[in-house]
């Protein structure tokens, strides 16, 4: 074997050691061939890939390409090492990251309006695992800061952008349900038996 | 008059009533304002008596809620002040959308939740690179100035270590419902067999108590048979020949 | 739940992941095949990495196996390195950079106690990234390393010297964690384990 490698070779070294998505664009620059070419050589590893019954895969994510770990291999990989496998969230914190995914960028207090319950241990915990980030700080005083969600929070949830989360609307309650709260708070209405 | 307030986890006053609401809606279309008045009131009454923390969130929609009942008992031709009653409709019209805006996000925390797990079955490697790159160190940008950095260490360093932060944590418990099936599967093939042989390959004591649980289940429904000479010596397990067909348990849902 | 996976996928997924090299041992009990096995299956995933092109090799290093890039594939990732996504600071890898500014020397276990999670990974790249360095190693089992900044990091952010860095004090948001401040980092305690 010569010192020269291919093209297809080099983007699955670069797709291998890379620590985050890594773009189209920034690709083509580094193997130093066209865009379209990138996207090509992605389409033959991945083919290569499925066809050598290999375990990884090459997936686009958060604006970028990566090669990760089939999701078969997860029950080996969690036998494997409680490391390699992702620590759950608590539906607080889910709920936190939901409403700053929405809401971005948005203050602790506004959080905790929506929530009606002070959310500031969640939002440590989503700090710290990096899926959000400060964004700034609100000319108010104590200066609150403003959150936002990471880079890494879409490559955690396999989305290319922001743009690709669940439309919020899809999530609003149906009309029979408002239907019933209104009622019940309806003041003005005897109560019914 | 008695309320036994059991130990339901919600989290804050717009969580609480969210509960009471969906808890009636079982049963009726329409809620009855009053039981959930009378209820939320009987938590708070518990809270207090506990001596957990009662914000004044919690009374503020207390409050609210009063309110709206006392109104809603009035006579119908009862004199009634314009202005009380638009704050009150006000009140009424922000703690709706209140309401709606949590149940939005709680719902949509679901979905993501979802993606998340999905998604995290696809797993990187996080190594970086191995070789030594011999090249002068990258332009690296610090996306912060000094000011910035001395405000992030000081947020690290200021976290509190004497409450062990919970939020994170996967307690990774066995299903129940899994030891169940297959619990179910080996007893009608095995006829009988010693409880210690049935957990042979658990790795932790967590497991075991599953397909204990799992036992339980399975003798309740009179699937098998349970016996122990005396507390020290084996449980034996026995098939009863029944087949119930497909059985749901509580855990299934868990 | 994904469908079933082959010995040898799973084999390239555990080796991809992995941080340090498995030893055959091991790699036998998860994927519950013998050693031989074990042996058989790494010959037919190199075997099968060379026959499609690929830019990865499983070598024996350490008394373990693990997955690398091709040393062909180094003047790819030298240019690599200093693309835009190589060389963005991820927050976890800032966060490690304000407490190794504020609290150096400081070992690898020590910051991952005062972060509350392993911060291997962003030590790794602050490292490559010429910010932080080795500044010696402590007297301890293991005779782990201590890191310091480097003179580069003072350049990035327009510092003479780090007595010039911002008073931590100055940003410490509630009074009452001051007093555990200290508490947080006592050096050589937090090494014991």
């Amino acid at each position: 074997m010569g010192s020269v490698m291919s093209p297809l070779a080099a983007l699955e070294a670069i797709l291998f050691v890379t620590e985050a998505p890594v773009p189209t664009s920034e690709l083509a620059e580094v193997l130093e061939v066209t865009p379209e070419e990138v996207e090509r050589l992605i389409e033959e590893l991945n083919a290569n890939l499925e066809a050598r019954d290999s375990g990884l895969v090459a997936r686009s994510t958060a604006g970028g390409w990566r090669l990760y770990s089939r999701p078969e291999a997860y029950p080996y990989l969690e036998r494997f090492s409680s490391s390699a496998t992702a620590r759950r969230l608590s539906s607080a914190a889910l709920e936190v990251l939901a409403v700053v995914a929405y809401k971005q960028p948005v203050s602790r207090t506004q959080i905790a309006e929506i929530r009606g319950v002070d959310s500031d241990s969640a939002i440590r915990s989503l700090l710290r695992l990096g899926l959000i980030e400060e964004a700034g700080r609100l000319s108010l005083p104590g200066n609150p800061a403003v959150y936002r969600t990471t880079p890494l929070f879409l490559e955690k949830l396999g989305l290319g952008s922001l743009a690709e989360l669940p439309p919020l609307a899809d999530h609003v309650p149906p009309a029979e349900v408002v239907g019933a709260l209104e009622e019940t708070f309806r003041p003005g209405v005897a109560e019914g038996a | 008059m008695t309320y036994h307030v059991s130990t339901a986890v919600f989290e804050g006053p717009l969580d609480l009533l969210l509960q009471l609401i969906t808890r009636h809606q079982v049963d009726v279309t329409a809620v009855r304002l009053s039981d959930i008045v009378t209820e939320y009131l009987a938590y708070l009454e518990e809270m207090r008596r506990l001596d957990l923390d009662v914000t004044s969130e919690f009374l503020l929609i207390a409050a609210t809620l009063i309110q709206l009942k006392a109104h809603a008992l009035l006579p119908a031709d009862a004199e009634i002040d314009l202005d009380e009653e638009l704050a009150l409709m006000e009140e009424r019209d922000r703690l709706l959308a209140r309401l709606l805006t949590c149940v939005t996000f709680k719902d949509v925390a679901v979905v993501i939740r979802h993606r998340m797990q999905e998604a995290n079955r696809y797993v990187p490697r996080v190594s970086g690179i191995d070789q030594e790159i011999a090249v002068p160190a990258p332009e690296v940008v610090i996306p912060t100035d000094a000011v910035g950095l001395a405000r992030i260490a000081a947020a690290v360093l200021a976290r509190p270590k004497d409450e062990p932060d919970l939020d994170h944590l996967d307690f990774d418990l066995p299903s129940v419902q899994a030891a169940i099936d297959e619990l179910r599967v080996r007893i009608a093939e095995e006829v009988t067999a010693g409880f210690d042989d049935l957990v042979a390959h658990c790795r932790r004591p967590v497991e075991i108590a599953a397909y204990f649980l799992a036992l339980l289940e399975l003798a309740r429904w009179g699937l098998v048979e349970v016996s122990q000479e005396d507390w020290m010596s084996e449980i034996v397990v026995r098939h009863t020949g029944k087949d119930a067909g497909d059985l749901t348990s509580e855990w299934a849902a868990s």
